[in-house]
Parts: C-alpha cells; structure tokens; sequence
C-alpha cells in the first residue's frame, strides 16, 4: 500500500489545460454549494442537503479518469460527482429544489440524483446500502464481458456496517471492476471515525479481502487523479476491485441542518484544514508553474459564477411534477 | 399436458428463460455446485456454467444488492433466497433499493429483477426458519408480489416474473416443491394480478394462497359433505391483489373467509377483508372471518406446531360460522 | 403541571428511569457527544457518562443485537435507531432475536428492551428516509409497538416500556418533537395496551395515532363546524390494540375512518377493519374507510409529499362519506 | 499470530483427570449424536438436525477452561456444546424429540438449546446472528465489571455476513470480553470456503479490528484447551477480545437432510479426515501415555453409551408440552 504524492510532471499542453479545468470544475462544485446553502435558507431546498464544501478534490481527480461509458455510483453527498460526471449545473439545482426539470424530476432531491445517460446511477441515502450496488454493476460488466469499471464514493462511517464487508469480499471473490473510494473527511455526522472503529487506516481492511489498496491525500487533486489512474487500470484489465482511501476533511457541518463545526470538533481544527484547500492549494501551483494568474483564476470564477446564478434562476423558474407524477414511476410497464 | 412437480415447474420456468433470454441469470445461496438446497437449480450450473449460475457467500443483503446492481445496468437477475427467512437481512435493499430505485431515479431507472425461494413454515424448523413474509412483501409499493399455489402457476406465474420489467418477489414453499400437477409445455405465462377460481360454489367465499389452497379445497370438499358449497378463490398474487376476482365471488356468496399461512395482525387477510367490507358492504351477510397462523413465534414440537398452523378443521368452522351453522 | 415538549418529555422518561435503575442505558448514534440527531438525548452523557450512554458506530443490526445480548445477561438497554428508516438493517434481530427469545428458550430468556425512535415522514426527507413502519413491526408476535402522539404519552408510554419484560418498540416522530403539551412530573406511566379517547362525539368514530392524531383533531374541528361530532380514538398502542376501546366507539356512532401515516396494504388500518367489521358488524352502518398514505415511494418534491400524506381535507371527505354526507 | 499445538505436559495426576473427562465428552457426544441420527431416522426427531461428529473436540476443548459463570452462545450445530456445558444427556435429548422435558421445554427443539442456570444462552439459527449477542453479553459483563467471558462459537460461513464484521469491530472498540471462536470445518453446507472467501484464513480478519488471533488444529483437543486459555486469560484482564480460528472438520453431512458427502466433496476426502478423528487421537495419546488401557477405554465408551441410550429412553417417555403452551412465553408478565 502505498501513500501517493503528485510526482513532477511535464508540463506540457494538455496537462495544462487538464489542471486548469480541474480547478474549474472545483470552483464549480464550490461556488453551487454555496448557492445551494443560499437556497436552503430561503426554503428553496428542502429535507437533508449535504454540501461537498473541502472535498471538492475528491470527486474531480477520481471522475477526470474516467470514461463516458463507465458507471458511477455515490451516496447522499453527490452533488459534486453529479456535476464533474457532466450532469448541467441546471439540471441539480432544479433538483434541489423539487423540480420537474431536476435530473429526477423533482421526485428524489438532494439525497437521490440520477442521470442514467452520464451513467451516474445515483445517490443513495442509506449508509453502505450502495456499496453492493456498485458490486453488483461491477458484476454486470464482467457478464457482458466489458471494460468499463464502476467508480463507488462512500464516507468513512460506511466502513463499519456489514454492507461493506459483504460488498468487498463478493467483489474480490469474483474479480469486478469496481473501484471504492472512501472519502475519508474523519467524521460521520458528529462521529469521530476513531471513536467507532477498531482500526482507522480505512485501506487497512483490503487485507481482509485480498485486495489492492492505496491511501491518498484527499486535498491535492492530482494526487487523487493519479491514484485513481492506478485503481481504473487495475480494474479494466482483470476486473481487480481497489480500495482506495482518500483523506479529506469536510468544511461544513454534516448537512444543512448541522452547524459548521459543533460539538463533535473545534472551531480550530476546521479553521486549521482550512488551510489545505484543495482548491486553493491547486490555483497557488498553477500560479506558481506559471500557468495562471489571478486574472485567469478571476475569469473562471466568474464563469462559474454565471453558470450557477443560472442554474439557481433556471431551477427557480421552473414548474413543479405535475400532480399526477406521485402516481407515475412507481411501477415500469 | 405433462405431470411435473411444483420444483420441476420451476426448474423449467429458469431454464426457458435463461435459455431465451442472456441477460437472465440465477444467483444465490447453493444455486450451483449444490443444485440447489431445495434442488429447484438442479441442471442449471451444468447448462449454463458458473457465469449464469452464481454460488454465493452467506450474505444475503450483499447479494440481494449485488442482484439490484446488476439490474441497474441491465441484466435480469433471480436472486434465490435459501428461505425467505434469512431475506430478512436483505429487506433494506429489496425495499430501499429494488422498490424505490424507478421512483426516485424519476422513471430512469427500471428494476427487471425476481426475488424468490420458499417462504413459511415446513415441519418443525421452529421459530426462526417458520415465518411467512407477505404480509409485510404486499405492504411495499414497488414491487409485485406473487404466491403460486400450483406447479402451473409456479411456471407460469416465474416466467411472467422474470420478464416484468419490476422487482417481483415470488414466494414458493418448502412443502410445495414435491407436490405434482399438470403443467403446460413451453411458453405458458401466468399475468402477475390476477386470481384463480379454483371451485365454484354459491354459499361461501374461501379466499386463499400458496399452500393455503390444499388445505382450503379440503375444507371444501368437507363443507360439500355437509351441503355447503364453496367458492374457492387462490389469490395468486398478492400485490397487484385481485380485488375485481374478490368482489365477484362475495358478491355471489355474501359470505367470506380468508386463510393464510402467516400472522394475523396487519396480515394479507386483513387487507382482503378491508377491501370486501369497503367495496362489498351491502352485498354482505356476516362478517369475514380469518384463519391465519396463531399469534405466536412457531413452535418446535409437532403437535405445538400443528395446532398453530391453519387446517381445514379450522376452515371449517369458520365457514359455518360465517353461514351461522354454528 | 409543566409544559414540555415531546422531545423533553421523552428526555426526562430516559433520565428518570436511568436515575432509577442502574441497569438501564442508552445506545445508538450520535446519542452522546452529538447530545441525539434529535436532542432527544441532550445532557444524558454528561450526566450518566460513556458507560451508560453509548455512541455507536453505523452498524443497526449490530448494534440492536448487542442490546439483545445484554438484555439477554440481565440488563435494560433502550436502543435508538436515528430514524426507523435505518432500523430495516437490525429487523433480523428484532424479529429473530428479540421477539421470539422467550419463546424459543421456552420461557428462561426475558428481553427486556426497548428500541426507539423517529418513524414515518418529516418534510421532503425522500424516498429512502420517509417510512412508516407500525404495520411490519405490528405483524410480529413477541413485540409491542406504541406510538405516542403527545408529550405526556411520550413520557409515560417510555417509562412503561423500559420497564416492561418484553421488547417494546417506541415510535416518535421529527415532527413531534417540537409540540408542546402538559407534562406530569416524576412517576407517571402510561399503560401499554390502552387507547386514549381524545374527543367525544356522536356521529363518527375517527382512530388515529402519532403524527395522524393531530390532522385528525384538525379535521374533527371542521367536521364539527358542518355539524358533524366525532370521537377521535388515539390508539397509542398498536400491539396488543385497545379492541375494547375501537368497539365501544363504534358501537355509538356506528361507523368509522382509521387514519394512518404509512402504506394502506396490510397497514395497521387493515387490521382495525377487520376487528370492526367482524366484532361490531351489525352496528355498523356504513363501511369502515381508511386514510393512509398514498400507495407509492415518498417522492421528494413537497407539494407531491403534501399530496401523498393524509391531511385534514382526506379525513374529512371520509368522514362525510361514511354519514352518507356526499 | 501463533499456531498453537500442544506442548508437552507433565503427567501429574489432575493432569490425567483432565485428559480421561475430555475423551469422555468427546464419547458422550459422539454417541449421544449417532443416537440422534437414529430417532432422526424414526422420526422421532424433525426439522433440521446438526450433528456435531467430528468437531467433538472443539467444544470439549474451548469449554473446558471456563467458569461456571461465564456464558456461552452458539450457532444451531450446538449439541455437543450443551452437554460439555453440563446439560444433561436426558434434556438435551428430550428437546431434541420437542418433549416438555426439554431443555427448551420442547419450543425450540435442535437448532435453539438454552439452559440459563448454566449461562447457555442458547443456539441460533440465523447465520451470523448470535455474534453481535455475543458482543452484548460481553458488553453486559464489562457494563458490571465483572471478569466472566463470553464464548461464542460460529462457522467459518458466518465470516462473510455483514454481522460478523459490525460485531468484531465493536467487541474491539469496546474492549468486551469476547472470544469468537470460529469453527472452521471448510464447508457451509455444500459450500467450500474458498468458493466465496476471498481469504480463507479466518484468522487474518483480526487484523480489520486490531484483534488478537489464533489458529489451532481442531482436531487436538489440548491444542484447543490451551489456545482458549490463553484467550481466556485474555479477556478476563481488560476485556480483551479474541478471534479463534479452530480448523476443524464434520465428518456427517450438513443436517440430518443432507447426504454424507455429497457432490461438494468427496467420499476420500472425509474418509482422509476420519483419520485425524479426535476421539482416537486422544484416545490414542492416553494409551501411549499409559493412563488409559483399552479396557479403560471401553468402561467410558459403555458408560457414556448408557447414559444416551438412558436420554433416548427419557426423551422417548416424557410427555409434549400440554396444548397450551403454544400460547405461553410470547410475552412476559
Ligand atoms: C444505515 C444508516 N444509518 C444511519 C444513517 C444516518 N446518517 C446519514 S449520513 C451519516 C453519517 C455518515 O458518515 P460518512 O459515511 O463518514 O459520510 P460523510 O457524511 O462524512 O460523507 C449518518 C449516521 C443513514 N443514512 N443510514
Ligand atoms: C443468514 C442465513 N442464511 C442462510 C442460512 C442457511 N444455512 C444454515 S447453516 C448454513 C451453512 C453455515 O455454514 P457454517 O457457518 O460454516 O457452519 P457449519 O454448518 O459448517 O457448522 C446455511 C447456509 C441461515 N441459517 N442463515
Ligand atoms: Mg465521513
Ligand atoms: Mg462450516
């Protein structure tokens, strides 16, 4: 197992333009999240809304790896993944507010986003019940013979429940494709991972499951996009499953409802993980290489700005499901 | 017509399917190597290989998930459970991922999956292998939820499982697989919704289902002794329920019992009598009765353990009282 | 007396009882140093400490059964689920370990415990964090289930239920913590089994419980605006159920609407149906209907999940339906 | 982690005792067993019957060690752990036959012995179900601070359910004194570990849960003696909990249901097994030893045969539990 840094790289073209639509996509998960706490407060989003706010690293160097016609699968805390897998900034905000053009019609909200077309096959609410859902797509590649691979994003606290456990050994036992990444930001809702679990190295388990592992520095994007490149390719030759276990840290509270720090940690450590901004710390590296400045850094921000000020008044603007639509879609014909 | 058993039935249904259709496969406990726990696979790892035929760890929310998964991306997963006993374990994903996954996807996402195995009670498996499970499966919106009585019906009935675009669950019975019946030859469906009159009469309604059915068309044959005649009506399928079938039948007879194999309270009978009362109110002339399993965990002991399982003395007597012979 | 609210109410039931007997604690997630996801807990670790008030990791059916097993070795546990929603995971242990634990030993193991928490819908919660499980839990044999609707019935009910010998099942709400209402102080125990008669009238007997006990004091106000007096029956208890207390309200106003929060198939109003109609059918003259929630998934948007919910407007128009009004 | 097999004793008197009261439980439930298949044949006995031939020397060895006021939970396959235990041959065999006499008085028959007065606290028959009970028990005992231990015995199947991962990790957060002994006899049912465990050292597990861990030949029943010993003595001090693997086999098939081999494994294959059979290695040893000539032997072997052929007799002329005890014991007063 091994702990990866973003080696120097060469610093040609398009990996330029790879880190600067990174950093894109990073503001752009920052800056709808934002909005989005905007929205609940006026009552514009309801129920449970988990912001992605400090691991926007995450989902942009894992998904960056992937292919259009590999599968991803997450838990309630997907707004970031839904919008780097391509789902239109208009089509989640309409979602968080309830509406008929949000990308489940308005029917499953912030906890359940869907786009079958990106191939993102949703949020799920239930803590560990997705992780044998992406087995079992894992599972489905492998019978058809394909390669595409299965990206799984899962918290830390999932790793206790027996979902897990079940889920990882069938994976290993039958070669799938599929890759769990645990986003590992050390808290369940107002639970300290240490408190619940026995050994707090989440890659520790693969020995359980005779199954590569690799722990990643959750705040350095390109750390997780080249670890990620080494699970994706394990996992499309062979089907090997990994787990990959990403260190982040969540700036908000657990959902809207949460406070920012609360009980369960200090004012401090929050302040203090501050500091590794994943998007910070990638803006300062293109500085530094020369790729960027402020300027540009400033241009992007405002298209992301303009692209979510518009995601917020499409969503506003569009109607409800119809009333008949709590009858439909309970039963396919 | 030939003669199978109700496992025979079964087998044939599996086969047919997975022959005509790639995407179908059979996962679970014993399916392969074992044939089976209850033999139900018997032949199948060896005609379709270890690929369509999957041997699973003891991990049934695991599997049953697996399944879900698998059908997200479109393959057609059976997904045996050695007993519905242990499905127990796997009702978060059958409730909250196969059930729900259409509906909250908002249409997206269609759920072609069949949750089957034997479910109740067989001899003397006490408490924790003796449960019967539908009232609970027909509480579910989402999923349909069938019972075949017959081993036509288990065919017919499997086949229509498998290729409904829905979680279906389909709940056999240990003491079914060896009972024998007549069962139609290639493509035979049974629609998931809809019952079976199996015995017409004028004077009483016997609703029932799975291995309820026997002992209720005993109960008939015993109330024809006694110059009643009974309507006997197998439900077949318990969610869709066939409330026009139900209507029909009391509306002929004004009379009614309901028998199943699990629990009373919130049981499948209660919902049955609920839709008579409601729809039926004026047509009736007592009230509906219920024989159900006593109203306790199942006991070892044989004679225990008869007496809290339904018979048709007990139908019976219901039937007279509904009639006021008592 | 003392107003509290619901949450409070159950709050002191939780201390007073583990002031009282050193053998009763609390286990869950997020019960101690997150105070409760509810606050239902708040102040308890402080004063009891980590001995006696348990954070757990995500593992419900773990956790469950480690309660069990303490029970089974002579302690009290009062087990939170954060939301019933998430309890599917431990029902194997519920039901196979807790509810029939007696029974199988033939009589040695008592399983005095209790498992609470939220259950049913709060506001645009979704799909998988939005179910009502007194039908299912209701079914079970071995178990009783009481679902408060006030916050003295929240404290006595809890106080009785961890005093209780048997698994006692506690159902809340989210949306009932925050409601006020006069509180007894210090030893004031609900009994388990016994319905509460909120509202007399004449005319039509309304049986509610939890959350539906409000919307349908709502609707008895309206109805009583039209003309129209109904005696409003809290149930309380949904196993064992009041019959005594259904029975005798219907046998005055002679016809009836059960209102509950979850599925209609096989809901608890199934079961209070069928009671009625077969223990009072020739006082009733019209058929008993019910209001539940709509026979799908929770859909997330909020004026499809105001849609989906009973309200004051169904109940009403049931009403008025059962006294032929419409 | 250590193999443990047995070291050299000194042949003191206690010492020879020990030796000749654990070949007669092994013989105990070897007869008691055979006489079970027998009613079994007659119908005497229904439902699912687990016999524990072969395996003798797990129970015998592992509970030996303990105290009167430990507790001890099993799967359903517990009939030789009930009679070590101390319930008598006649209970036992009486539930068997769902007889009022029944240790269970005839409710729970096979799968479900209980005996509380003895701390057995019971068989359990949903797979993996009785160890987060274990874990409970062990959490009951540290709540009082007591130093009793609970003794939890499973089936190297029950690995791979999700329970035996949720109850492992919390036995370890919280220190309960626990010892998951998993009898590892290489099939659930018709099915070899290795089909579906992606390890297959079940030992290896302990280290997802910073456990203690041991693996011990299952067929030596002073190798189990001393390896529950020491994790005995490990969870009297501090609560420490301990993951036992004893490789062990069953020399019958799964339940009385099943055929002797079956098409899972073959017929040499148990027929090599029958060779490591622990009643004959003992047996074996104590003749070498000179503690116990064949004439010994043959005084216990028609001894403890009474005694089961005295249990079928009891079982056979108690009475069944009065009608209505159906309606007992569903609740308690
Ligand atoms: C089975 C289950 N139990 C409890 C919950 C309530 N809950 C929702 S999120 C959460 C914390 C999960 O933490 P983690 O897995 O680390 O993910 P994070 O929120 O940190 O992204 C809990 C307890 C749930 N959704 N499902
Ligand atoms: C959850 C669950 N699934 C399936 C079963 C059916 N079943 C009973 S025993 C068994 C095999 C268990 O094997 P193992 O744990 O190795 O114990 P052994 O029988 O070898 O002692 C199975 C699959 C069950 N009882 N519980
Ligand atoms: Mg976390
Ligand atoms: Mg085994």
């Amino acid at each position: 197992m091994a702990t990866a840094t973003a080696p120097p790289q060469s610093q040609d073209q398009s990996q330029t333009e790879l880190h600067r639509q990174m950093l894109r996509q990073m503001l752009l998960i920052r800056r709808f999240e934002e909005k989005a706490a905007e929205a609940y407060a006026l009552g514009k989003i309801g129920g449970f809304c988990h912001l992605y706010i400090g691991q926007e690293a995450v989902a942009v160097g894992s998904l960056t790896v992937l292919r259009d016609d590999d599968y991803v699968i997450c838990s309630y805390r997907e707004h970031g993944q839904a919008l780097v897998r391509g789902i239109p900034a208009n089509a989640v905000m309409a979602e968080l507010f309830g509406k008929a053009t949000g990308c489940s019609r308005g029917k499953g909200g912030s906890m359940h986003l869907f786009d079958v077309d990106k191939r993102f096959m949703g949020g799920h609410a239930i803590v560990g019940g997705h992780l044998p859902l992406a087995a079992g797509i894992g599972f489905a590649i492998r019978y058809r013979g394909g390669d595409q691979i299965c990206l799984c994003y899962f918290g830390e606290a999932a790793v206790n429940i027996g979902a897990f456990h079940e889920a990882l050994n069938m994976s290993s036992v039958w070669k799938l494709p599929v890759i769990f990444l645990c986003e590992n930001n050390r808290y369940g809702m107002g639970t300290a991972f240490e408190r619940v679990a026995a050994i707090t190295d989440v890659a520790e388990h693969a020995c359980s499951y005779d199954m590569q592992a690799e722990t990643v520095n959750g705040m350095d994007v390109l750390a997780v996009y080249e670890a990620t490149q080494r699970a994706v390719q394990r996992a499309r030759k062979g089907g090997h499953p990994t787990l990959l276990e990403v260190r982040t840290y969540r700036f908000m509270g657990h959902s809207m409802s949460d406070p920012l720090h609360g009980v369960y940690r200090t004012k401090e450590e929050v302040e203090e993980q501050k500091k590794r901004d994943p998007i910070t710390q990638l803006a300062h590296k293109l500085k530094d290489d020369g790729v960027l400045g402020q300027e540009g850094l400033d241009a992007i921000d405002a298209e992301v700005h303009a692209e979510v000020d518009a995601a917020v008044r499409f969503a506003d603007e569009s109607p409800d499901p119809a009333p008949d639509e709590l009858y439909t879609h309970v039963l396919a014909d | 017509m030939p003669t199978l058993t109700y496992r025979d039935a079964l087998n044939q249904a599996l086969r047919e399917e997975m022959q005509r259709d790639p995407n179908v496969f059979l996962m679970g406990e014993e399916v392969g190597v074992y044939q089976g726990a209850y033999k139900v696979s018997r032949g199948l790892l060896e005609e379709f290989g270890p690929r369509r035929v999957v041997d699973t760890p003891i991990a049934e929310l695991g599997f049953a998930g697996i399944g879900i998964g698998a059908a997200m991306a479109g393959l057609r997963p059976v997904i045996e459970f050695m007993t519905w006993n242990f499905a127990l374990l796997a009702l978060d994903q059958i409730v909250n991922s196969a059930a729900k996954m259409l509906y909250m996807s908002g249409g997206q996402i269609p759920m072609p999956i069949v949750f089957r195995g034997p479910n109740g009670a067989a001899l003397q498996l006490s408490s924790q292998h003796s449960q019967a499970w539908e009232a609970w499966l027909a509480h579910i919106p989402g999923l349909k939820v069938v019972a075949p009585a017959t081993p036509a019906d288990a065919k017919g009935l499997l086949k229509s499982a498998i290729r409904d675009n829905n979680p279906v669950i389909v709940l056999e019975g240990e003491i079914l697989y060896n009972t024998k019946g007549e069962v139609p030859e290639g493509e035979y469906m049974v629609s998931i919704g809809k019952a079976d009159l199996k015995r017409e009469g004028r004077d009483v309604t016997l609703i029932c289902h799975s291995k309820t059915v026997t002992i209720t068309l005993k109960a008939a044959d015993a109330l024809q002794e006694q110059g009643v005649a009974a309507d006997v009506l197998d439900l077949r399928s318990l969610r869709p329920l066939d409330e026009a079938a139900i209507l029909a039948s009391v509306a002929k007879t004004n009379r009614a019992v309901v028998v199943e194999e699990g629990w009373p309270r919130c049981g499948v009978g209660a919902q049955v009598v609920d839709v008579i009362q409601r729809d039926a109110f004026d047509q009736l002339d007592a009230p509906v009765l219920r024989i159900t399993q006593a109203d306790t965990p199942m006991p070892y002991n044989k004679q225990l353990e008869r007496a809290a399982k339904p018979s048709p003395e007990k139908i019976v007597a219901a039937a007279r009282r509904v009639l006021y012979l008592e």
